[in-house]
Parts: C-alpha cells; sequence; structure tokens
C-alpha cells in the first residue's frame, strides 16, 4: 500500500487571483507531475486534499474543481498563514505538492433529482465550487439550481466570471450579494442570511448546502429553518485544524467525528448531536 | 502552624465580600498526603479549606493563567477582585507579577500565610509508599508528623523538607491584607552551595551534565505553565513564525528551550521551585534558574519580587555595570 | 512452548544476548526510571515499578521523520522503518502493553500507518507482570487490564523472587525465547500455579477501581455539566497526563530545514495545549482547559470507544500520579457516574 | 563543511554589529584595506540593544562556532542607552551558557567605534584565535539526528 504522507507532486497549469487584500485569495489550477497519478487519483465534490511545500508546511483544502472538469484539479487557497503565504508565491509552471483526496463528498447521487441550493459566503464558496459545476455538467440529474453567494465586496466575490456566465445561462438562480452599498452593483446589499430570505428558496424536494464563515452558517442555519428546510435537507462542511488528513493525529476531533475522515461533508441534523461542532 | 478554623473564617469574610468573585486556596488532595488547588466561589465550599505542610503549589500562578474567551455579545467582564492564599515564597510572586504589572494590586485580596515549610511531596512518598487512604502532615517543632491509614510517624522536618525551604529568605509574605499566622522569623540562609559545585566543574563536565539531564525532556511545558513568571499570552515556544524552537524533540532544541526558559526568568525568578517540583522526568530547573539569580544578586545586587517599586531588572540598567569581559 | 525459568543471576546474560537487537528496557536516571535503548545490562533496571514516560514511545517516538527532501529537488525520500531492525522492549508492564494494542486500532483504521505498523510488527514485547502494583493509583483491572495481563505481550517475565518465570504468549515470542533458551531452564512443576497464586495476589493489591460501565454513553451526555469546569479549575494547560498517556496517540507534522536539506517529520502533541485546536484566523473551537479536559476525558471513555470498542485508557495511573495539581481521572469519572 | 580538525580548523563566527558604530568600525577596516581574518559573518542591526540573546542560542545551533555582540562605547550609543541594556543581558548569558558548558570564548561581546577600524580587526583576532582555541562548537549544534 502506498504511503499515505508522501505528497503528489503536481505543477501549476494556471494561477489567477480571486480577490485582492491582505487575505488574497488565489486559485490554482495544476495537475499531476506524473500523468499516471491520474489513474489512481478519483474524488469526488466535497473532497478535499493536503496542500504543501516541503520545508514549509501543509493545510487542508478542498478541491474546487469538479470531477467532471477534466485534466486539472483546483485550489482557491486564502492566505492566512506561513503555508498558504509561501503557496501565494507560485506561480504557473512552479510546482507544489498533493496528497488525497480525503473525507467524504455531497451525496450528490442521492440528490439525483432535487432541486438544490448553495448558499455560499467568501471563500466560503470554494467547497460549493464543484457541487455547481457537478451539477450543471449532469444538468438533467437535477432539478433547479439556486447559487446564492455574498462577499464583504465586489472585488471579494470569488470566481466572478463564472457568476457572470452562470447569470447569462438561465439554467442556474443566482443571487449575489455584499455586505456594504457600493456604486454601480447591480445586485443585493447586504450580509448572506438576508439574502436568503430574500432569495427565499422553496424547501420542497430541495436540498441546502452552506458554506462560509461559522457566523454566517449559523444564521443561514437558522434562516433555512424559518424558510421551512428540516435539518436532514441542509448539508455543510466543517473545518478544523489538521495535519495528517487520513484520521491518525486526532486534531480535527470536533466531538467524536473526524473531520478529516467523517467529514467534511455533514448534514444539520447529525451536527445537530455533536456540540462541539458548532464551537 | 495556621489555625485551621481561622482560615476558614478568614476566607469565608473574604469570599462573602461582594467585591470578591474567586478565593484561591487549598484542600485536601484525591489520595495519600496531597493537596491542592481549590477555587471557592461560594461560603459553602470554604470548609473544605486548609493549609499543611503538603500545601506545595504556588498559587500565585493561577492569577495570570486563567483564559479569557471572547465574552458573547453584551456581556461585561466580571473585574471583581481575585483573593488567593500565598506562602512567603508565593508572595514573591505576586510581588513581581506588580512589578512587571501584570494586574493592579487592588484586584488582589491577599491571604498572606507565613510558612515554615512545605514538604518535598516525593520524598514523602518515597519514604512512606501506597498510602491510598487520606493522610495528614502536620509540623511540630522540628519534626513533621505523618498520620495515615490509622499510624502516625514522627520524621525531623530537615529530611522531608522542600529544598527552596531550606534556603529560604522570606518565610513571611511580602505581600498581604490579611495575615493569617505571626510572622516567622528567617530560619535559613541562601549561600548557593547546591549549585557550587556543579559552577567548579570544567565546561565538559557541565555540558555532560546538562546534556544527560535535558535529553529527558519531554518538552511538556508543565515547567511553563506552573511558573507564576512565566504569563505571556503568546510564548515563543508555541510561535511558529518565526521558528524560535522547533517542536522537535532532540538536545538541540531541548537545549534550547531550556536556555529560553531559564533566560526569560533571569532577574524574574523567585525561587518558589513549582518548576523542579513538576517536572515529571526530574531535570533540576531550579539548577538553571538560581544561576541566574546568583549572577544577578551577585553583578547586580539585585533580589526579584521583594518591593512592588522596584524595576525589572533588564529594563534597567547602571552606568558602572561590571564588564570586564568586553573586548 | 512450556513455561521456562530465568534464574535472575542469568538475567544479565539474557539482556546481552538480546542487546544484538535493538533492546529498550528500563533504566534509571537519577530517580527517574525510562526506557532507554541499552547496550550495557548493567543500566537495565529490572526492579522497578513503572516507567515514567511509557514505552509507547519505542513503537511511536516523540519526534520522527516522515520523509526527507532537498530543496529544489522533487524527489522525497521516504523513511525506512525497516533498518531500525529488530526490536525488542524488555521489561515492559503489562497495561502499557495493552495499551499498544489499543492504539493499534488508530493506527490501522482505514488508511494504515506504515511508520506505527512497520514498528509494531519489528517489535517484540516482553512483558512484566506487576507482582505488587507499581502505584496506589493503579487500576488497570477496571478498564479491562490484570497486573498479570497478557494481551498484545508476546512473553511475559513473573518476578518468583530467585528467578523469573517466563510464559512463551505468541510465535515471536517463542522465537525470541529460543535465542536465550541457553540461559533458561524449564519451569519446575507448580511455577505456573505459584504464578496464578501472585496473580490473585497482585489484582488483591490495586487499591482503586472504578465502574465503567455507562460511562461511555453518559459522557456526551453531560456536555453542558458544571462537573467540567470544577474539574478543570486547577489544571494547569500542561502535556503531563497526555504525553505520559501510553494511549495518547495524538501528534503534529512540522517540516524542518537545515540547509538545503529538510525532513517532514511528526511529533507528540497534545489535545491539554492551547495551540492544538487553534485555527489560523484566531478563533479557537476549545477556548479554555475546561473544554480540553472535557475532551480528554470523552475521547479516553467515550469517543475512542464507540469508535473502535474500547476504552483508551489503560488504568496505569500515570496522570494521576504526575499530575502537577493533582486532577485525578478517577476523581473525574466518579462525578461523571454520580452525576 | 569540509571536516575540520584542530588544526585547520577554521571557526564560523556570527557577528552582530550595531549600525552606527562597529559596523561602521568594520566598514573602515574594509576601506582602509586592514586584513583581519574572514571567519565572521556579519549581521547588521539597528543598535546591540535589538540583540536579543536567543540569536546566540540560535546562532550556535544554526552552526555558529562563536558569537559576537559589538556597538558603540558606553555613552555613545545612538539610542542613548542601547548598549547598556545590552551589557547586561549579554553578561548574564555568557555566565549562564559557561554554566551549561559552552565555552565562554563563543560568546564576547566588544566596543568598536565608527574610528576603530584597527581595533576591529583586533578584535576580530582575538575572537577567532579564542574559538579556535576551543574547538568546532558540537554541544548543542543542530545535528541530523535520526534524520
Amino acid at each position: 500500500m502506498k504511503n499515505p504522507y508522501i505528497p503528489y507532486l503536481v505543477e501549476i497549469l494556471d494561477a489567477w487571483y480571486e480577490a485582492p487584500g491582505d487575505r488574497c485569495i488565489k486559485t490554482f489550477k495544476v495537475t499531476f507531475a506524473d500523468p499516471a497519478v491520474w489513474d489512481v487519483w478519483s474524488h469526488r465534490p466535497g473532497q478535499c486534499a493536503m496542500v504543501g511545500i516541503p520545508g514549509v508546511g501543509e493545510s487542508m483544502f478542498c478541491v474546487s474543481s469538479s470531477p467532471t472538469e477534466q485534466g486539472y484539479l483546483r485550489f482557491s487557497i486564502m492566505k492566512t498563514g506561513r503555508n498558504t503565504s509561501a503557496l501565494h508565491e507560485l506561480e504557473a509552471g512552479d510546482r507544489f505538492y498533493v496528497r488525497g483526496p480525503y473525507g467524504n463528498t455531497f451525496p450528490l447521487d442521492e440528490w439525483k433529482g432535487k432541486n438544490i441550493v448553495t448558499i455560499g459566503g467568501g471563500i466560503g464558496q470554494a467547497p460549493l465550487r464543484p457541487v455547481i459545476q457537478y451539477i450543471r455538467d449532469n444538468r438533467d440529474d437535477y432539478g433547479e439550481l439556486t447559487v446564492i453567494y455574498g462577499a464583504r465586496t465586489s472585488a471579494d466575490h470569488c470566481f466572478k466570471q463564472e457568476f457572470e456566465e452562470m447569470n447569462a445561462c438561465g439554467d442556474v438562480c443566482c443571487h449575489l450579494s455584499i455586505d456594504v452599498e457600493e456604486e454601480g452593483w447591480p445586485h443585493f446589499v447586504g450580509f448572506v442570511p438576508q439574502l436568503l430570505l430574500e432569495a427565499e428558496p422553496k424547501p420542497d424536494n430541495a436540498i441546502a448546502v452552506t458554506c462560509g464563515p461559522p457566523i454566517m452558517i449559523k444564521f443561514v442555519l437558522q434562516n433555512l429553518e424559518k424558510l421551512g428546510f428540516q435539518p436532514e435537507q441542509v448539508y455543510t462542511t466543517l473545518e478544523n485544524r489538521m495535519k495528517c488528513g487520513i484520521g491518525k493525529c486526532g486534531r480535527c476531533n470536533a466531538g467524536p467525528l473526524y473531520v478529516c475522515k467523517d467529514g467534511p461533508v455533514f448534514s444539520y441534523a447529525q451536527l445537530k448531536q455533536v456540540p462541539e461542532a458548532f464551537a | 502552624m495556621v489555625d485551621q478554623a481561622k482560615l476558614r473564617e478568614v476566607a469565608r469574610e473574604v469570599i462573602s465580600r461582594e467585591d470578591v468573585r474567586l478565593l484561591i486556596g487549598y484542600r485536601p488532595g484525591t489520595y495519600g498526603f496531597r493537596a491542592r488547588p481549590a477555587f471557592v466561589e461560594s461560603a459553602e465550599q470554604v470548609e473544605e479549606l486548609v493549609f499543611t505542610p503538603a500545601c506545595v503549589s504556588n498559587l500565585a500562578s493561577y492569577l495570570v493563567l486563567e483564559e479569557k474567551p471572547p465574552l458573547p455579545r453584551g456581556a461585561e467582564p466580571d473585574n471583581r477582585k481575585v483573593a488567593v492564599m500565598v506562602k512567603g515564597c508565593d508572595s514573591r510572586a505576586l510581588v513581581q507579577q506588580m512589578v512587571e504589572k501584570a494586574y493592579e494590586r487592588d484586584h488582589l485580596v491577599v491571604l498572606g500565610i507565613p510558612c515554615s515549610g512545605v514538604v518535598d511531596m516525593a520524598r514523602v512518598e518515597a519514604r512512606f509508599p501506597g498510602v491510598l487512604s487520606a493522610g495528614s502532615i502536620i509540623r511540630e517543632g522540628d519534626d513533621f508528623v505523618l498520620s495515615f491509614d490509622g499510624k502516625t510517624e514522627k520524621v525531623p522536618a530537615a529530611e522531608l523538607l522542600a529544598d527552596k525551604c531550606k534556603r529560604c529568605r522570606y518565610p513571611t509574605p511580602l505581600v498581604s491584607d490579611i495575615m493569617l499566622d505571626d510572622e516567622v522569623e528567617r530560619f535559613a540562609e541562601d549561600d548557593f552551595s547546591d549549585i557550587a559545585e556543579l559552577e567548579g566543574k570544567s565546561v565538559e563536565e557541565k555540558w555532560a551534565y546538562w546534556a544527560e539531564k535535558f535529553s529527558r525532556c519531554i518538552r511538556c511545558y508543565s515547567c511553563r505553565n506552573v511558573c507564576p513568571m512565566c504569563y505571556c499570552e503568546d510564548c515563543i515556544l508555541d510561535r511558529l513564525k518565526p521558528v524560535w524552537m522547533r517542536r522537535s524533540v532532540d538536545i538541540s532544541e531541548n537545549t534550547a528551550f531550556h536556555i529560553s526558559r531559564a533566560y526569560h526568568l533571569a532577574g524574574r525568578c523567585i525561587q518558589c521551585g513549582e518548576c523542579a517540583r513538576v517536572c515529571p522526568v526530574d531535570i533540576p530547573l531550579m539548577e538553571l534558574n538560581r544561576k541566574f539569580y546568583k549572577d544577578v544578586e551577585e553583578l547586580y545586587d539585585y533580589e526579584p519580587g521583594l518591593s512592588t517599586e522596584a524595576t525589572p531588572l533588564l529594563s534597567t540598567f547602571s552606568v558602572e555595570d561590571r564588564e570586564d569581559f568586553i573586548l | 512452548m512450556a513455561d521456562k525459568i530465568l534464574k535472575k543471576d542469568k538475567a544479565a546474560e539474557a539482556l546481552k544476548e538480546l542487546s544484538k537487537f535493538r533492546l529498550f528496557a528500563p533504566a534509571k536516571s537519577d530517580d527517574v526510571v525510562l526506557f532507554r535503548q541499552i547496550e550495557d545490562p548493567a543500566e537495565a533496571c529490572l526492579d522497578y515499578a513503572n516507567s515514567t514516560v511509557p514505552p509507547k514511545k519505542v513503537v511511536f517516538p516523540q519526534t520522527e521523520t516522515l520523509f526527507r527532501f532537498k530543496l529544489g529537488n522533487p524527489e522525497l525520500r521516504e523513511k525506512n522503518v525497516e533498518e531500525e531492525g529488530t526490536t525488542v522492549i524488555f521489561g515492559l508492564r503489562p497495561c502499557d502493553a495493552r495499551a499498544m494494542s489499543i492504539v493499534d486500532n488508530l493506527f490501522s483504521w482505514d488508511y494504515e500507518d506504515p511508520y506505527y505498523l512497520k514498528r509494531r510488527e519489528l517489535t517484540t514485547l516482553v512483558g512484566m507482570a506487576c507482582v505488587t502494583p507499581p502505584s496506589v493509583n493503579c487500576f488497570c483491572a477496571s478498564v479491562g487490564g490484570e497486573p498479570f495481563g497478557t494481551e498484545n505481550l508476546d512473553l511475559l517475565l513473573v518476578d518468583m523472587g530467585e528467578e523469573y518465570l517466563v510464559k512463551v504468549l505468541t510465535d515471536k515470542g517463542g522465537k525470541l525465547a529460543e535465542t536465550i533458551g541457553s540461559f533458561m531452564e524449564n519451569a519446575p512443576e507448580g511455577a505456573a500455579a505459584k504464578a496464578e497464586e501472585l496473580a490473585g495476589a497482585a489484582r488483591e493489591a490495586l487499591s482503586r477501581s472504578i465502574d465503567t460501565s455507562g460511562i461511555e454513553a453518559k459522557l456526551p451526555a453531560l456536555w453542558d455539566s458544571p462537573l467540567w469546569k470544577e474539574v478543570s479549575a486547577a489544571c494547569l494547560g500542561c502535556g503531563i497526563c497526555t504525553y505520559l498517556c501510553p494511549t495518547c496517540h495524538c501528534f503534529d507534522i512540522q517540516d524542518e530545514v537545515e540547509d538545503a536539506e529538510g525532513r517532514r517529520c511528526r511529533m507528540w502533541d497534545s489535545c491539554m495545549f492551547r495551540e492544538y485546536t487553534l485555527h489560523a484566523s484566531g478563533h479557537n473551537p476549545r477556548p479554555t482547559r475546561k473544554e480540553r479536559t472535557r475532551n480528554r476525558i470523552s475521547h479516553k471513555y467515550s469517543y475512542f470507544p464507540g469508535k473502535f470498542g474500547v476504552i483508551a485508557c489503560v488504568g496505569c495511573g500515570r496522570c494521576v500520579n504526575l499530575c502537577p495539581v493533582n486532577i485525578d481521572i478517577l476523581e473525574i469519572l466518579g462525578k461523571v457516574v454520580e452525576a | 563543511m569540509a571536516e575540520n580538525t584542530r588544526e585547520t580548523f577554521e571557526p564560523n563566527i556570527v557577528a552582530f554589529l550595531c549600525n552606527w558604530c562597529s559596523y561602521a568600525g568594520a566598514d573602515l577596516a574594509g576601506t582602509s584595506r586592514i586584513h583581519y581574518p574572514s571567519n565572521v559573518k556579519v549581521v547588521r542591526v539597528m543598535c546591540t540593544g535589538r540583540v536579543n540573546p536567543l540569536f546566540v542560542m540560535n546562532a550556535l545551533q544554526q552552526g555558529a562556532d562563536g558569537v559576537l555582540v559589538s556597538g558603540c562605547h558606553p555613552g555613545d550609543c545612538h539610542y542613548m542607552q542601547g548598549n547598556y541594556y545590552a551589557r547586561r543581558r549579554f553578561t548574564l548569558m555568557r555566565r549562564f551558557l559557561e554554566y551549561l558548558g559552552v565555552e565562554p570564548a563563543r560568546v564576547r561581546m566588544s566596543w568598536v567605534s565608527a574610528s576603530e577600524g584597527s581595533k576591529w580587526k583586533e578584535v576580530v583576532e582575538e575572537v577567532v584565535e579564542g574559538v579556535k582555541a576551543v574547538g568546532p562548537m558540537d554541544q548543542f549544534k543542530r545535528r541530523q539526528l535520526n534524520w
């Protein structure tokens, strides 16, 4: 069996900034240096991978591309610490290391035939992106797709172009927001939980998936309840510090859960049993 | 020795005051001769309070150990006073904390305990192993009297006394609001004879000595956490940027850790001996601290933790400071 | 293989023979007993209570390299544990051996941890039965162990006074026994019975106990209980209880670079440290020692048994003996039972 | 690095020099073509008061055989007092390291002013000689133990 601690070398095909600032977000489009890795690598939307540079460290990020996008992986990474800062230095042609994929996935097979609502905030859109992409690539299998997304300012919006495309194509119902009024902003102004109430998705035959800062998730969950969503219909992802990614080091534990193995995807119904999940 | 009834009575009065939120004292431990810290928030809890020669902990540590997570929106912090029981040595930690402006004097209600020495629990347990049911230790003249399992044993104090007490210069607390007993006269002197032998050795012998000690270190950081003077919110040991000390446990990083820990206590260590007491692998940490203590006294005529008016040693200088080694 | 006898005056020769392997045995440093790699049998101290640091460090070193690399070179060179060769831990206590079998669950579920498992495979465990409990705070019998427990051991030695009775428990143990066969003789009739007697007496001598039934289910229900604040009030937040626990297995991974060479390595970590769960954002899901203490107890007595069916505590008593402020896991569990 | 024997040993000395005096002094030595041993690796700091005593420890860990801290003469500090604080700190550090078994020759301090190019040469010579006499630092250098 392969040593799970040894990462694969990847090469950056393309890299660009999604959002500026101190905590800027950069997206990396990468492929394995050894094409044979593609034969053993298969990830599903929601899964994560350890991304790192030997000599600096590793951190867990969700794979922000859908398996339906062939030939590359995408990671959208916010600059927060030592490892992410080092990653941000890298450009197309540079290399780093990836191991994974880790964790569980959004149960997209179970969701077939349902209406899907994604509610994202800031960098929280990264794990939702593969869900949206996957559904769009298998459009006939799913009902309506509603995408709700907000960030602090219009510049902080990730995946801007893709939202524009989605707005234009018509097969996705797209709701965007920013926190504070800006000149020329044609969409909603306010926080994501408010936008959710505004958009008012119907709970019938629907699944809601939310991802974002903890405070946003807290109010989104409340508002989804108000809209009539049952806890079983609501999914989110958890994030904790991680080191091994393979259920050994214990760091990501939230109560009895290993976020890296049992998660990162959990239904709200599941998390209600684990008080530490919301700590 | 402190009258236990009086101690409880005073504690009851103090914790009943509206401006006191917490009283930190001692209570019997869970087995044998042990005593442990007690956190009293209401008058009902004072009945368990004790002070005996088994009360080894320096409770001053808890004044700077409290973690304050962000309060829920709208909640007010509880800024009422904390009452704390201190022995002579422990009181010096309070003084030094105040020298460093860790908190204001009126944040505290100090219950002073003049102390004629506590035991070295390891020595007690080695002498009387296997005692599970509650045993008691009291001081009678030059002896400790230990009662356990229906037996009573008298042991000369010197045989069980903690090392720090054998050279204690300040048995009576230097700061207190309420003194729980009569002053204890200074009964010992400190001539640093304990480190003299090592000081006299060659550098090779010294390194051989310390390399063996440091190689045992498991970096549990109990010495740091128990220390009343180690209270930086952001300790360099935990820093990842820059990495001062790597987390890997080997002779290089362990030595670096011990140098850093001891140096950060230069001119600050008040000789309570807690670090050496808690070390699970018996590294003689006080021998490190005492080297600084001795040098600081010798070179700068400075003893930390004596007066709240003092200036921290390394935040000051004298133009006349010795510089015989400088080229 | 039938039981053997190893005379105490032959023990040194047997150890000498075993030192051709990577041999770890209890040894004294000042007054502290630690498992150390032994080359000279005189270093070993078999007449000991228990080691301060559990022998888990032999199979799960406090710091170990995962792989090495050179800066600017994409090659990652995996640490080869096989090279360490046959390892013998001589004279460990049955609780510490049992602890390894508990930790095995963790390192082999789902992804297999190649470093730990390879080392386990290379290691032969020679136990030393506890004729008298090493400490007043031993409570192995309450959590599924025995002072003469054989679980996970390859050989068990019983101190019979002048000699050790050697019980061969596995094939691996048998092989090891063969290498020191010339120093041993067949056990006389009645030796086994005498050992049984000693085992019974040792069990009787355990002074502390706890009824663990129901604790697993009860702990999650006590999430908001005031008991956690009470039992953690004195906690200093040091790593003694976890680092010295034979079943604690959490680790950190760090990269280290020296000149142009580097390694990725892992080292023990403790859930009692603030930094353990601290997010890069500054948020801490376990903000105070109260939450950390609750997690430590819950992990040992509820989460781990929930996942692997066995309590992650072997009752060795180290955390009780060595806690600087006398936080006593049995007292906490007692409160959980009562609550 | 090549294996050093005591005879051929060329020590690695890290020198923390204050910007205003010692760095300028060393610079003067250079521009005056004063030859001095090339064993010192200079780290320029604004003031000796900025040199954390743990820099010494860290340098010794990373492979220095000796450390020199050099600043303005007492009374001449550009920041008035920085060198006085440094003096206290390094007096204690040096004694402490000696107590742990690090030869005092490895931890040195000097006052070299901007005009003392020749004194800089003497200081470096003395420090290098001193470290040569005690040999390579091998007490707690980061070694690739079990890597």
